[in-house]
């Protein structure tokens, strides 16, 4: 954890981040288009339907799902919901405070939600049970336990490996009611989206930035890739700007660096 | 997004416009008389009022930059701007929008020329139609203008969406929730300089490539637009 | 607009502004119970039932109208919903905060409604589609974009003025159910009432005061008066107070100012 | 507002009065040991306690005034205090009361005799019943005195009403309810300046000066009872 | 009242309170285990079902209760509902503000709340008039009017002696449908559940403490004894501990104080 | 609370304990890499971290103490942690558990050698089993020792509960809904004080003097792995 430093040292940390990158290195010695180590285990709270501990380096979230019965939102009555959030607790980081979640927070929560939606990870029609009167609800809620950099990867993985290891309990429909199984089945996926966060520095566009560059950089672009390398989402942060070819250049990376990620999650979590 | 018939056989779309064309704009200039800054803008249905204040003292002082402009943001709707009344208070989606809206006009203002001050921006939308976070955008850049603030550049937003398989500029509030995709960017027209960009929904390699270009090419049309709004509030006439 | 000035200056003009007023005269030109140029547009907003834009002086505020179907209150079953609500918003002046809206919002919004509702402009029961079922909610919203002074006034007018122009959508009843009709509909109306505000500054009285005036009068009267001339509603405001005679006196002015005021909205919007 | 029976034929009300008579009235002073100042009132139903702090130091420090005193008002309803439970949390009405209370009271006190500090006036209505704010600024104005706050007059309240097409004095919970019109006002009696007006309903030019003088008139003998209540606290006994 | 004092006044005060104590005397003449004045008035609320207000010393309390029938909760299908509430308001004391309720008089109520409902005072069975569907909510609000010291016996009081006087509409079911006679019933009680609040300062225990005692006392033991000589609640407060005998001399100073102030409750609401 | 089946024929209860077994315990130190000072601990389902923040400068300025530590503290649930999903907004509830763990923990704390700065203290309950703040209150203070902060002495928290008329140690989830009574406390164990006690639920003079002694008992093996965790961390080894 760094304190708060002055101008001055914030100065020269960046002129010396900046001579490392035209040297394609970074401060922690990884090279551009390196994350940090991604570790996961799964499972960890048996009273949600399904959970995922993520590290991305020290970056750490948990996620768990939760599973309920409701009626459908009036506009989509054949249709489960789905509905992720996230907190970044106030033992993350010295600078969290307890309270309602802030526009950092809400902008988190708002882009991994729309990274797994966008995606159609999960065929929300699935999780009808009686058109118009029972659907399943499904809340995904991340808590951040130690902010280092890229929230936004971490969050994101959290959230689709809970859900790729979730098993919701089954329910038979019969005359109109429905009555809960004993039997857990298991969501179906046709794709796994995966969130690539990229930041700028100068002009040196790196991958999973930590909570040090993320002080020094410009402007971040976080792109969410599927399975068939389609982008399916994406957000641009931060007061700096992008030329048109860093743009097109990031869409190149996250492909890239989306299916090593993939391949990683499904090892880790034993999917085909 | 369910895929409806949004494109008929002769290559138009519901509202009777090409694939690359965007919807009617309207720009004024200076139409609030508090406000250090202000524009409105009218582009389709969006009825959008903007107003700078600033640079202004900081309440509370604690929160004023010693080395720079504090930028406060606030995009937000009216209960009436909606199809379904909206509550009045500020949505996620508001704030959110908020937040990338300030982004991407902070990359065009030099705030370090105004230490320990603020400026502060208020967008609200009196009637939303598909892409009102881009006319809320580009209407602001106008409004900070108008406020005599130091940019290095106009910010000019404009999305791009895909419907029925087809990359479509501009869309409408219908296209934008049976259509498939949507993507909302804004520039710096003059740097070449992207400062906002959401994606929402499916597009391969090919089609992002096309829609990224279309949305330019959109945002360069409006920056016109954006110019002869200016000028007239300024030189009282436009030299075509 | 009008930076906060020193208590000097404030005093000095506090002085002229007296001096004015023993000639009949007021720091705009206006005399005593002149109003500002009034200015209606209405229909601006096609996602509303009705909307109007008034701007009184540089006062500005906009109304729209939202209906829609809903169970009435237990205790009124056989009565349609009328809602008025105002906000100040941010931009409408530099003293102006976003957050929830703080006691003067507050009493704006209950005054004007209730100036609206004691008349009996519009007739509940005409709403009622279902008794104790179904009838409409009419939610009045109003914004102020300018700030100027008279906030009561402006507020009102673009609230009888948005009513005036409503057509909300025909149901037809059959059944016991309800089901739209492809015809939308006037509200019916009684009576058109006005608002009309009065400061006290030293021992004068004036109508529809302007900020500055705001700013330096000792109170404010607020009085509603309906087509027939009755007071149906009013409202005192400020840490000064009124003779007996004055108060007599305030509710002759309404009266007067009243039917005018009237008459030019009707001219107007066209209305008999 | 139905019309209903509320006035028999004999001209008498639900409760018994004649049109023109208030409901019997009760003041305590001093009944609070915290409070710099405090008063009870019992106005028909009406049970309302009244405490005064100030002057007192401001907090936030950055509210405080250079020239005069800061005045904060809250009326406040108990849970148990209506008909139906009432959520605890302020409404609206509660609201826009504190703040034309607070003005009512704020005519009579000499605010620029205590600058830099502040006096807070909280009212808590423990029952309801028609005309509470009435009876709780006429309680405020002799907690005020009791605080040792200079005062230029007593402030004291009454209400008029209109039921079955007469105008009636002091109405009670059912007369406001089910009654036409409603006009609770505020006066400095020895002034003879009105404080607090506030009108809803319909009174035609004869019914409003003709409710307008009843409720001075209500006003006056509402003061005799303030003055007598202040006597026994500070005399220990009422000259006649 | 007392304003705030220095930390010499402080400890002056504190090395005379330490002094009296050990002459078993208090500030106010009190001996240890003496309670100050208990004062109850009764159905002094006429618009509530059942009221109380409290004095002990100078510190005021009063409890009103409201009835409302709704729908049991849906995992105590066959039991009414109590919901005690507390509220310290903002007249009752100097450094009382307005606002939320916070950790404070949240602790209060929920203190007071377990102490009438763990020892089964009220059998939330008999308020039920049918089973998942209707049932009486009880609500008890209590405001306190000035604060002096043990806020928590004083409320608890309060709640008790406004239930002991509260009579409830009664209702008949017929053809599974409720109908409100033209009765009133009272609540019937197993056991008086009595508050007994101690504090201790340095090794010295008193019962009852004043405002000034809160200030000066490590730390603060509530406890609850129903009529049988039970402990059916608890709660300790403040930054001090208490040594394992001070808990168990704490029990027996609330058996006996308990049943003294039992008595005197019976004796003023005239209960057999 | 309904009398069922909690404790078997041979004096087992449903999760196979004894009355006076302890669920397992794990406690790990210094999991967290911002925090100053951080513990992790599972005492039966309950999985619980813990974070110590100071000492740290207080924000805002002005609620700092001349003369000593300001000592915050919030017990919060995950969302997930209970067997019904919980609001993440603080319940009354947790506010109430994080003021008495707060004062349980301060009892232990020299706050007097920190003046004017701030120790904050925050418990994220990632699942939630019977005796949840008794776990946390355990593992907080091996955190605020883990930061180095100087304390009296440890402080270790556990609860006791009635089952079937039986006083039983360390109820878990079940017993705790189904039982007839439940009391958490904590302790410092070399200075024999109590700095927490909740009792909800009849005991009897016998009873609690029974139940009293077997928490001390418990808190007491608890005490035991604390040490053990803390000498990992420090030296590498535990020497039983």
């Amino acid at each position: 954890m760094h304190s708060k430093r002055s101008f001055i040292v914030e100065d020269l940390r960046k002129a010396q981040l900046a001579n490392l990158l035209t040297q394609g290195k970074r401060l922690d010695g990884r090279s551009l288009l390196d994350y940090r180590d991604l570790k996961i285990e799964t499972n960890l709270i048996s009273k949600a339907e399904g959970s995922a501990k993520v590290s991305l380096g020290n970056t750490q979230a948990i996620a768990g799902v939760k599973v309920e019965i409701d009626e459908p939102f009036p506009d989509t009555p054949d249709q489960g919901i789905l509905i992720v959030n996230a907190e970044i607790l106030p033992l993350a980081s010295p600078y969290a405070e307890p309270g309602p979640p802030d526009e950092e927070a809400i902008e988190l929560a708002r882009v991994v939600d729309r990274g797994i939606r966008a995606s159609d990870m999960i065929n929300l029609k699935n999780l009808c049970l009686i058109e118009g009167k029972k659907v399943y609800t499904i809340f995904v809620d991340v808590s951040i336990l130690n902010v280092d950099g890229n929230l936004f990867d971490a969050t994101s993985y959290a959230v689709v490996s809970s859900l790729l290891t979730t098993k919701i309990p089954k329910y038979e429909v019969k005359d109109g009611e429905i009555k809960q199984v004993d039997e857990k089945i298991s969501l179906s996926f046709d794709t796994i989206p995966i969130s690539v966060t990229l930041g700028k520095i100068g002009n040196t566009l790196i991958v999973d930035p930590d909570q040090e560059e993320e002080a020094l950089m410009d402007a971040r672009l976080t792109l969410a890739v599927d399975s068939d390398d389609n982008i399916v989402a994406g957000q641009k942060g931060g007061a700096g700007s992008f030329s048109y070819d860093e743009v097109i250049r990031a869409t190149e990376i996250a492909r890239l660096k989306g299916k090593e990620i993939r391949s990683k999650i499904k090892e880790v979590l034993g999917i085909g | 997004m369910k895929m409806g018939k949004l494109i008929n056989e002769e290559g138009l779309r519901v509202d009777g416009r090409r694939v690359d064309e965007l919807r009617p704009i309207k720009i004024e200039v200076g139409i609030l008389k508090n406000a250090d800054g202000s524009a409105y803008i009218e582009m389709g249905k969006n009825k959008i009022v903007v107003a700078v204040y600033g640079p202004k003292e900081v309440h509370p002082k604690h929160m004023s930059l010693p080395d720079k402009c504090l930028l406060r943001c606030r995009y937000h709707m009216s209960p009436f701007s909606t199809d379904v009344r909206k509550n009045p208070a500020p949505s996620r989606r508001e704030i959110e929008i908020s937040k990338v809206v300030k982004e991407a006009l902070e990359s065009a203002l030099i705030l370090y020329d105004y230490p320990r001050t603020a400026i502060e921006i208020y967008m609200e939308v009196l009637q939303s139609d598909g892409g009102s976070r881009c006319a809320a955008i580009t209407a602001a850049s106008v409004a900070l203008s108008d406020a005599g603030i130091n940019m290095r550049d106009l910010v000019v937003a404009c999305a791009v969406g895909k419907a029925d398989g087809m990359i479509i500029l501009d869309p409408n509030d219908i296209e934008d929730k049976e259509g498939e995709a949507d993507m909302p960017l804004a520039i710096m027209p003059n740097l070449n300089q992207l400062t906002l960009l959401q994606i929402e929904g499916k597009f391969t390699k090919e089609e992002f490539e096309k829609a990224f270009n279309l949305a330019l090419e959109g945002c360069r049309k409006i920056h016109h637009i954006q110019k002869k709004a200016l000028m007239l509030k300024y030189f009282g006439k436009v030299e075509e």
